[in-house]
């Protein structure tokens, strides 16, 4: 097979490879491309996420969205309505689970069965293949507000298939965020052509008139991740994705807890973003914003998790986000009630709500933080175009190799983990190991100093003793997670 | 256990779970209590658990799950390692290990019930299993003394 | 009888005033200022408030403090242990009870025994001049961290007498800010007189070596309190405290909810305070901060009610403030339980851990925030010496009849009642009619035109109705009080 | 209730309870509705009321109670308007009226023992009270004019 390059994949080789990707699990048969663009043309224009995403652009709003899915599709509607009536939700996630995001079918159908027969649900989300078109569609026409398919599969071919024709207007993910953070053998020429896929099928979809918004996954593994390496990652995503046709894209990170960082880093992943499309020729490309509250391990106390929560809600205000996706109360416990998932929800909106109308003095803090990203996302991407020889996917597939490309903490073993980040004595996450990003030597020594100077507050070295402490930090109450006395 | 010999643990997480930050700490803490880690990492199977426990004769499976799944992947773990020889290697188990906030004694008897010998809720420090794990070395050396004075 | 005047009351006038306000209720005989002397000596430093809002002040912590009040001593010692053991409160109140609070001791036995009776407080406090000397050491004893007694009340001489003498270190209240908002029909003379006595009693404490601070009531109404009215009311409280050899004094105001105006209300506290106070001459005075999480109508949902309380802990972060006065997530239903008392605790905790390494820039907005309060208050100020004709307890009389002193939505009589404040489109609290407040033309100009562009934005004239829209803003989700569609 | 006269609502916070804001809103909202408001505002005591009622013929008194001493200042209002004749004045009561957060019912249940006509949880609108009025006086009309019919 040929290596995976940056190309638009023909229609007819589109059409050509969909039998064998609908044969993947019974239910792919159903799959029809010209129905499906009917039935969302039937569909009214509000439960059209990129309509609603548009809206949020023009009146600047902040638009709330939780995590959220079950096993069967009655407690899923119930689940869904009762977060948009009660926790005020703008917009709408089905999460998939985690046999469905391994293409493990059969344990899903067994994880069905044992739902149904325990009456609660026994996986840790939907199993929208194996539930197939029908049951989403009953799903989308009995909630008011758009849905995204949410999981963190490497290989969602069909799993796009099924959920688009199914009435879904969103589809999260990419061939990195979706692979590196979430897989451990899959290599980056099988998700890359994966998402080519994906990516192709919603430019097929918007080539027919239908609007699908796409997401990268901002988070990667949700610790600690330095701005610029999660928007090198997000804007190489939009860069795929805008080949293969794709024209609205919601570009995201999370949230790391400095204040300032975080909102420098918002502001530079639209800006960046739309800088490297429009110079890489794709010119018609609308950008939306998400913003995740706290990704890493939450205090299991709910007070302090809705302190937490109410930090990142203030903090999405703030940065101007398009969306904001919600943690709960119950986060470092399990998988939230739906009452806890509201609750998380209604905190946000109201912290939201109240900040609106307010915004901040903009000075010399927040610029050297913006600079310091665009500096290290430009030198992070134009050598992975180097490496790429002018190919983004092949450039991606090399810098990885290279750790050019490198996520902390992540499971794959095409990640060469050899990045370690930590706070410095602000909160803000610098790399306290670069490893073998491409970075020169001013920015190398911007964040060896930041990193000397908690050393010198907290008398001891920069160590990954330091890295450890700042993973417990949050969970246990601080932002920096100081030596214990 | 060899009297002498540094004990060791083969760790991971079960499943189609990806989790690695909370076992990428326990190695390190492993290590650096003096015990070999042998960390097979995320999206381990019961299979890969029990290969790597015969493989390196492990005093110990450390099995991590995150994710929800906890239940139905860890179900079975026991009687494979009796199937494969290891009868007594002591197997504990830790993470967010049902789906949801439920009370943990509940949930403890249920892992134990599966033949854990010990079950550890969400936040649980690396040290306190470590305490532990030497406790259970300790009386499991006692009372294999036991057996062998008795022979 | 004579006005009063602002003059340090001589210690042998004081000493002939004392038994007749120790006859006030039985339990003041038992007061003896040598013997209280030792006892507060005997203590250990930590249960000294000064000490410790001064380490606070050296470090930069934010200390928090809940309220906390109950008709019984041994529910009042587990109440606190809680507070302090599970919700982290670095300080801790006793509130007293509303019938204290109008001297109705009488009502207070009443309310002590129904309170034994049913097995749960049947009063909104501790009744600390009903429970004597013995009783407030038992409770000092039993509790790790310095106290202060919090009330609410007008002429609160014996209950100063009593808590001081029974080991409290600290003492809220002032002439006016425990008159306007608090009494109906007491007159300015009466509460000017009877704080003198408060004031010069702690002085006397202070002059033989035992430090005790006092902390005028920042939030007046709490609800929608322009920074300029409240800091010119604490400033005055301020200066008449300074007068009777207070050294120690945290001065304060309350959150309004935007966050650039908060900010600049407590760094310009600080700042006013301490150039009155020199230019005054007293030049030896101590000044923290106390910043109130919102004081007026909350949300009834818990959700939203943890919102208000975590940016409220973010605010006073920022600012700075050494003190933050934490709400609870049963604020609008009321007195919470133990448990909801230390989640507010809690959750403002876990903001302010977060926020307390970080910092903002600061520029223009915050500047011309700051130079209108400081115009403000210099205007409101010097229009109040003047009408004294140099003379503060006088020119606070004067003012308050002239309306130069003029308190939102205050109860009493003394009051002229004719400012109204409303937010303006950012959610800033102006003034949307200055009444007799001494403004000049710049400064009225300013508020009539940010609340114009509000008018314009909202299509409807600034009016009463503008005002309940507000008051009812934050209890509904929102910070301003948009008309109704 | 004259037929052609605008109805008298006397409201107040009773007792030592300084809560200014609720008050000034009900008064306002009272206006509004075109109905006559006495307000005798905060720290008012039950003779107040009464007197206040007396005095200026009133249909309704509204009480607030915000502090949570309502349970004790409340109780006996019913009586006293009985000896003073105005037996039949429609008694409203509303706020925060105990200590703490309880459940609705019970303090309701409480209050119309005492002799209420109506109880209001924290947080209502006035207008919903309003209604409540407005029909609670054309009901005592109607009962009125059934009463004179007999006569
Ligand atoms: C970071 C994170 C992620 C990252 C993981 C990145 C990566 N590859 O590592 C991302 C974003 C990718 C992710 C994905 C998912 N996650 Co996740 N995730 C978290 C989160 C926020 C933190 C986990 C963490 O790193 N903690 C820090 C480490 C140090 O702690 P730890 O993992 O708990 O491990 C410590 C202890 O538990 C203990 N321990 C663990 N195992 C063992 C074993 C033994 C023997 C012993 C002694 C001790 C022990 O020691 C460890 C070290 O101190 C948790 C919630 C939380 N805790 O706040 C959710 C959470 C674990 N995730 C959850 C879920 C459901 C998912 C998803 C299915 C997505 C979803 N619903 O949106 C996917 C699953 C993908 C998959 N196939 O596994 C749920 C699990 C729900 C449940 N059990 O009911 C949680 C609890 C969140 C929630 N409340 O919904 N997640
Ligand atoms: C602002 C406020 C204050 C201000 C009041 C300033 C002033 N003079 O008005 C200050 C700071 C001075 C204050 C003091 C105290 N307060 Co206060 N205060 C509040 C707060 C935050 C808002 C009240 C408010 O203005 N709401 C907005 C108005 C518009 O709403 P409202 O008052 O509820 O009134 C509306 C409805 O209830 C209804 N309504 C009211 N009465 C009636 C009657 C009828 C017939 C009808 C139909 C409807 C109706 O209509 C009104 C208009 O919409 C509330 C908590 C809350 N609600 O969030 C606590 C609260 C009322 N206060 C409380 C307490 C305990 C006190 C103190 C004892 C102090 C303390 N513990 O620290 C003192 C009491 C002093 C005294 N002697 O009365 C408690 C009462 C507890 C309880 N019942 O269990 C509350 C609930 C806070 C709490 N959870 O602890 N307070």
């Amino acid at each position: 097979m040929k290596k995976p390059t940056n190309y638009k994949i023909p229609e007819d080789d589109f059409l050509a490879m969909r039998p064998e990707v609908l044969a993947g699990w019974p239910t792919g048969q159903r799959v029809d491309l010209a129905e499906a663009l009917e039935y969302h043309s039937s569909l009214a224009a509000e439960k059209n996420m990129v309509n609603r995403l548009q809206q949020a652009l023009k009146k600047g709003e902040t638009l709330t969205q939780p995590r959220a899915g079950v096993a069967l599709p009655e407690e899923l509607k119930e689940l869904l309505t009762f977060l948009h009536q009660e926790g005020e939700a703008d917009v709408l996630p089905t999460t998939i689970d985690s046999y469905t995001r391994q293409n493990q079918y059969r344990e899903a159908d067994r994880g069905i069965e044992e739902s149904r027969h325990e009456e609660r649900s026994m996986l840790n989300g939907f199993p929208a293949v194996n539930h197939g078109v029908e049951v989403c569609r009953d799903v989308i026409e009995s909630i008011e507000v758009p849905l995204q398919v949410r999981h963190g599969t490497p290989d969602s071919r069909l799993l796009a298939e099924i959920t688009l024709a199914g009435g879904f207007s969103d589809f999260e993910g990419g061939p990195i965020s979706y692979n590196i953070p979430y897989a451990k053998k899959v290599s980056l020429e099988k998700t890359l052509r994966d998402w080519q896929y994906v990516d192709r099928l919603v430019g097929l979809y918007q080539e027919r008139g239908i609007d699908i918004n796409r997401e990268p996954f901002g988070p990667l593994t949700g610790t600690l991740i330095p701005p610029s390496t999660s928007h090198a990652v997000a804007i190489l995503e939009a860069l795929l994705a805008a080949e293969q046709g794709v024209k609205y894209l919601s570009l995201g990170c999370s949230q790391n807890g400095n204040m300032v960082q975080d909102i420098a880093a918002i502001d530079t992943l639209e800006e960046l973003a739309e800088k490297y499309l429009s110079s890489e020729g794709y010119s018609d490309i609308t950008i939306s914003t998400v913003f995740h509250q706290w990704m890493g391990g939450f205090p299991q106390d709910e007070a302090k998790a809705y302190a937490v929560i109410s930090w990142g809600a203030a903090t999405a205000a703030l940065s101007g986000a398009t969306k904001v996706i919600v943690k709960t109360p119950h986060e470092a416990m399990g998988i939230p009630t739906k009452e806890a998932n509201a609750d998380g929800l209604k905190a946000t909106k109201q912290v939201v709500n109240m900040m609106k109308e307010q915004s901040f003095d903009q000075g010399e803090k927040l610029d050297r933080e913006k600079q310091m990203i665009r500096q290290e996302v430009a030198q992070i991407l134009s050598r992975v175009k180097e490496i790429g020889e002018g190919d983004w996917c092949q450039g991606v597939i090399r810098s990885f190799e290279a750790g050019i490309l490198d996520i902390p903490f992540a499971p794959s073993r095409y990640n060469s983990g050899r990045v370690l980040p930590a706070r410095d004595n602000n909160g803000a996450v610098r790399y306290l190991d670069s490893g073998e990003l491409p970075f020169d030597s001013e920015i190398m020594e911007f964040h060896d100093n930041k990193l000397a100077e908690r050393g010198e507050f907290e008398e001891r070295e920069a160590s990954f003793q330091m890295v450890i402490d700042d993973i417990y930090a949050i969970g246990k109450g601080m932002l920096i997670g100081r030596p214990r006395e | 256990m060899n009297q002498n010999r540094v004990p060791t643990v083969v760790l991971g997480v079960i499943g189609a779970d990806v989790h690695a930050i909370g076992n990428q700490i326990l190695e390190y803490a492993l290590d650096e209590a003096g015990i070999e880690a042998v960390n097979i990492g995320v999206m381990s199977s019961q299979q890969e658990f029990v290969e790597a426990a015969v493989e390196t004769g492990a005093d110990a499976i450390w099995v991590s799950s995150l994710y929800g799944h906890g239940e139905m992947d860890c179900r079975g773990l026991r009687d494979k390692c009796v199937e494969a020889g290891i009868t007594d290697i002591l197997l504990y188990v830790g993470g967010n290990l049902v789906i949801g906030k439920r009370s943990w004694e509940g949930v403890k008897d249920l892992f134990l019930d599966m033949g854990y010998d010990r079950a550890y809720p969400p936040g649980t420090r690396p040290q306190e299993a470590i305490d532990d794990l030497w406790q259970d070395l300790v009386e499991q050396r006692e009372s294999k003394d036991v057996v062998s004075s008795l022979d």
